[in-house]
């Protein structure tokens, strides 16, 4: 879970970690008049769950309380990166000496967190790690043991004289932001020489471990305050795991690998996937029945096609999944069904007695595919239930 | 021979009495896995259809010699049934439960490596020895005896691959269902250094993913230290991309991530990288 | 350093550890209006650094204010076992059902902590461990990882099934005091299942690790309330580990081993150690010299042996400190004094040119030994300066 | 040959500027070993009479493929220097601190466990292979190279007894003082183990003292894996008994840990027990 600039902030404060004074806008005016406490001139961010920011227009330093309104007014109705925009930080200006990174995230490869910290920040910091790779230094992190005394040494070590103690205890607070909130990255880009000899984030980009947000439940209702799309949520309260796409094909599958080897399918079968959805490992008869009613609520779907092989999930109850959507929602489009694994024969035999006349079985993954996509195109549009 | 399980195996199972537990534990034993105990705290001194329900991991292996646990524990327990395996001396941990926090298997994985045991998982499909041990969750009825091995990132496409092997009438060594969580315990590399190996095992079947950089170790492995040849899969050729939060991952791995760069990454190492299951089977045929 | 009970109780109970009700009592006075409190009945608890306390007389279950006032009084007049006795705890008494055994410590041998749960408390449960084993159960505590649940499960297995739950809620509170407070030693025997089905401790002791005070600031500060031998207090102020024992020969030494083997050669050589004093590593004159004066405050002293092997101690240093003590006090006995190692041979020539006359200089520990013990039989006895 | 440390050793002193870590450095390079380089934080660039100073030990080890660590911090840094240099790849950590918290070095031990560099001490007085090399604190001039192999809880004690060999013409093949206190690296048995393999070795002295039980280990191990004659000698006869708080240490060790005890446990294992420094050597010159 991806947090806000201005959320990753507030846990950082509460970690003890010096901040620029700031104020979150829900309206233009709200900006202006934070703009006005910060004695005129702020800085406007609009706050989203992606990065990009600041090539992007993301961020408009505002010389005046009318020029943060309107600059604020402008991101409320642009959105950014194609996603809505329902709050922007108005942050204080602060007096920059120098700009670094500074990062703690996971390393897959190693299974293992990782601290990094660039003697180069506030511009593109991948392109630096390939170009220039030892302003860049690395460190693995266990923690069973923490971030240790000599490796914060070292990470800060080549830094500028003057901006390595305060990056050297800057460094145990975002650790401690990571472990405390089940992080798996902590983000800071720029991080801020100031002319006084501080240092302290300018950004905070805090992504939090999906599977640990039981145990965070003070982090977990952050989501709240997250745009959301009604598809999307309805499929996540079920468990499902669905991305809306472009295409008419509609997918369900079971395992994030499968679905997407059938989007693959699909698409070198000439057609387009409508959607992404992942029903999980042993899915209910009603969560396929909340897959079907998902898929089914976006009008440019054309065909579905229901790709399952069980493992956990059993065939007999993905068919009887299936037959109970069909009563709930009026699909007048085909739904190709393919079944393997556990139960499977069980399943089919359910499908095969129901007779239900959208269910189109299909014997093989590529068969199915290509009869999905087929009956996309000879679908008649736009008529849903 | 085969690699991990085979049919000296003894098979313990913590978490048997719930419900995931017992019908996987039957099916592993019906498939003619030698499962020997089960561990449910407060249940000690019960059985399922048979099967003797221990109290600890401890007691079970004191008890009946297990050497590899099959976990199906809820995931906030999860690192804890980790901890008591190994502690208890169990050689192999297979960790079917998803849903764990990072930070536990962190801890977990970071503890496994001062200890003797293997973890394969978590959030793993288990791994299955054809005509020897089925450890978890993959259909048994789809595999076959022979001599590709394969180790796969997903759950459910390594059934589909498998499953079209079989249908080929090519069998497999050992089918190995790595998981696809990030902090997992056995990887590509390790399996196919036992692969390599394994006297039984000819080729070898990697299937990845999009994300992360394992494809790429993978093939950087391949290319130095295999002699076996090995076909390739990658699921995801038609993904959009991710919307990015920050830079920290790109740097961590210094790879994009994208199917397409593991493609490329395996077809630089010589290993020949099929479009879609039902070529991956036929690349294995070739 | 060890605790006091009420010490170990007042940790326990800031970890959340449920205890009776009781009160520290300073003078009989106290401890009759704290059982008055308590409502007549109370346990009288004698506050010592030592266990035994129950086989020895130290615990008294009183049945009125007056017989807690008087138990007490004899506890304070008496002291108890050879220590000075300041204060008392009295504890509200509770209802019994059962008693059991709990510890954590350290495992030297396999450099971990170790956790301890016995079936049996209340009793000598040493003699329990060597007859009866099977009581016993214990796991190793590794704490980058902590107390795992799954341990906790073992080490409760074998209770009483009430009692199960409350001793395995009570265990890590026990092993956050471990760890907190950078304890070597936590252990409560008895542990009560009281009739109310909750399990808490009726003693605590608690031993700190010396090395850890620094970083243990409250826990240090509990140093003011125990009795103290003022020529003791000295020694540690100055950091030197000083022990009396009944002898005439009073001993001086750098290194645990070399002073215990010291000792040991002066009793194979028929004397008796008046003290063990170690000087430490590395020793300074000023040190010495205070070794010096500590050892002669003791009037029983008839004759003084320094054996000092030089590693980090310099022996041009262990020389001086004695000419310095020399002009300080005035003592009138003969100093045996065998130098060896790093600078021996400059501080014995420092000794030789000072000549004092009451230097006696020796080549070998064992002729130091033999000549130390020879010097206190002819001593004069009772002229100290 | 000669254990742990001979004319190839490369060592690295951490905390080389500090006073007693300077004072060593130059007796231990007097002594003829070879200290290719210092560490300590904020004076990288410097020297100490030659010796260069880096700034990590990351940085020392690939400048001068130092190989051991002598570490003199300040005991609240000596958990960090031995991460740093166990994660830098040292192979040897000699750490003479003392007053280290127990917690830390439980912590530390815990964690190079699964590296692998080996730990000495710490509070211990480093260890001396005669006219090879000295690292640590051990006064070299007392030594003597021959075919004793001695390991020692005790510092100034082992000076003592190696003095006492020495005088008769007994030498050392290497003079190991594993530090007193409660948890610690190398111990009698590693360092017994070690003497057992070295071919330079012809018998062993071993120097315990009261409390603990490292001297009935040694002594189980003695009776059942060394072939080589060992001569003991236990402090402490004479000790009166401590003032005991709990039961929870005798539980543990399931001894007494008395000098009796150990003497007793040594003799019951075959081992001669002198019963003083002095009679210790006549027992080994015997």
């Amino acid at each position: 879970m991806d947090l806000f600039e201005h959320q990753g902030k507030e846990i950082f404060a509460r970690h003890g970690i010096s901040l620029p004074p700031a104020a979150v806008a829900e309206t233009p005016e709200e900006a202006r008049r934070a703009a006005e406490r910060f004695g005129g001139r702020a800085a406007v961010k609009v706050q989203v769950q992606i990065g990009g920011r600041g090539k992007g227009g993301g961020i408009v330093l505002a010389k005046s309380p009318q020029e943060a309104e309107e600059s604020a007014r402008r991101m409320f109705e642009r959105g950014f990166g194609g996603m809505a925009v329902t709050r922007v930080l108005v942050e204080s200006l602060v007096d920059i000496a120098s700009e670094f990174y500074a990062a703690l995230t996971l390393d897959r490869s190693r299974g293992t967190y990782i601290a990094m910290v660039s003697s180069k920040g506030g511009v593109d910091v991948e392109e630096i790690a390939r170009t220039d790779p030892a302003t860049i230094r690395r460190v693995a992190v266990d923690p069973r043991i923490g971030l240790k005394a000599y490796q914060v040494r070292y990470l800060t070590g080549h830094l500028p004289e003057e901006a390595r103690s305060g990056t050297a205890s800057l460094l145990p607070k975002l650790y401690d932001v990571l472990i405390a909130s089940d992080a798996t990255l902590v983000e800071v880009n720029p991080m801020a020489l100031l002319r006084d000899g501080t240092v302290i984030p300018l950004d905070a980009k805090v992504t939090v471990d999906d599977n640990a947000l039981a145990r965070q439940p003070e982090v977990a209702a952050l989501r709240s305050s997250f745009p959301v799309d009604p598809t999307q949520a309805r499929a996540n309260d079920e468990g499902l795991q669905y991305v809306k796409l472009d295409g008419e094909v509609g997918i369900i599958g079971n395992g994030a690998g499968l679905v997407m080897s059938t989007l693959d399918v699909v698409t070198q079968a000439g057609g387009r996937p409508a959607n992404f959805l992942d029903v999980g490992g042993g899915a209910s008869a009603e969560m396929m029945a909340t897959s079907l009613e998902v898929v089914l609520s976006d009008p440019a779907v054309r065909s579905v096609l229901v790709n399952i092989f069980g493992g956990i999930t059993r065939g007999e109850v993905v068919a009887r999944g299936l037959l109970d959507a069909l009563e709930r929602v009026d699909a007048d489009m085909p739904i190709v069904v393919r079944l393997d694994g556990t139960n499977a024969e069980e399943g089919r035999r359910i499908l095969e007695e129901a007779a239900n006349p959208r269910i189109v079985p299909a014997p093989t993954m590529l068969e199915a595919a290509a009869r999905a996509v087929e009956l996309a195109r000879t679908s008649p549009e736009g008529v849903h239930g | 021979m085969s690699i991990l399980i085979d049919e000296t195996t003894r098979l313990l199972v913590q978490g048997i009495t719930g419900k995931e537990g017992a019908f996987h534990t039957l099916r592993n034993r019906d498939y003619g896995t030698n499962v020997v105990a089960g561990v449910t705290p407060g249940k000690g001194g019960q059985d399922v259809d048979g099967i003797p329900v221990y109290e600890t991991v401890a007691e079970a292996v004191d008890a009946t010699g297990a050497d590899t646990s099959l976990i199906f524990v809820p995931a906030r327990f999860a690192a804890d049934a980790l901890y008591e395996a190994a502690d208890s001396g169990v050689e192999l941990l297979v960790l079917v439960t998803e849903g764990i926090p990072v930070l536990d298997m962190v801890s977990a994985v970071g503890y496994l490596r001062g200890t003797s045991s293997v973890l394969l998982g978590g959030n793993c499909p288990g791994l299955i020895s054809p005509g020897k041990a089925n450890v978890g969750i993959i259909p048994g009825e789809i595999c076959m005896r022979g001599s590709v091995g394969l180790i796969s990132r997903s759950g459910t496409l390594t059934y589909q691959i498998v499953h079209e092997l079989t249908q080929r009438g090519i069998g497999q060594s050992t089918c190995v269902g790595m998981g696809g969580d990030p902090v997992h315990g056995i990887g590509f590399v390790d399996a196919l250094r036992r692969f390599e190996a394994d006297p039984e095992t000819e080729s070898v079947v990697v299937i990845g993913e999009i994300g992360g950089s394992d494809e790429e170790q993978a093939a950087a492995f391949i290319s130095q230290e295999m002699t076996k040849p090995v076909v390739a899969y990658v699921a995801g050729l038609s993904a959009p991309p991710g919307k990015r939060m920050g830079h920290a991952g790109a740097i961590v791995t210094g790879s994009s991530g994208t199917a397409q760069a593991k493609v490329d990454a395996f077809e630089a190492a010589g290993v020949r990288v099929g479009r879609n299951p039902t070529e991956v089977a036929a690349l294995v045929a070739a």
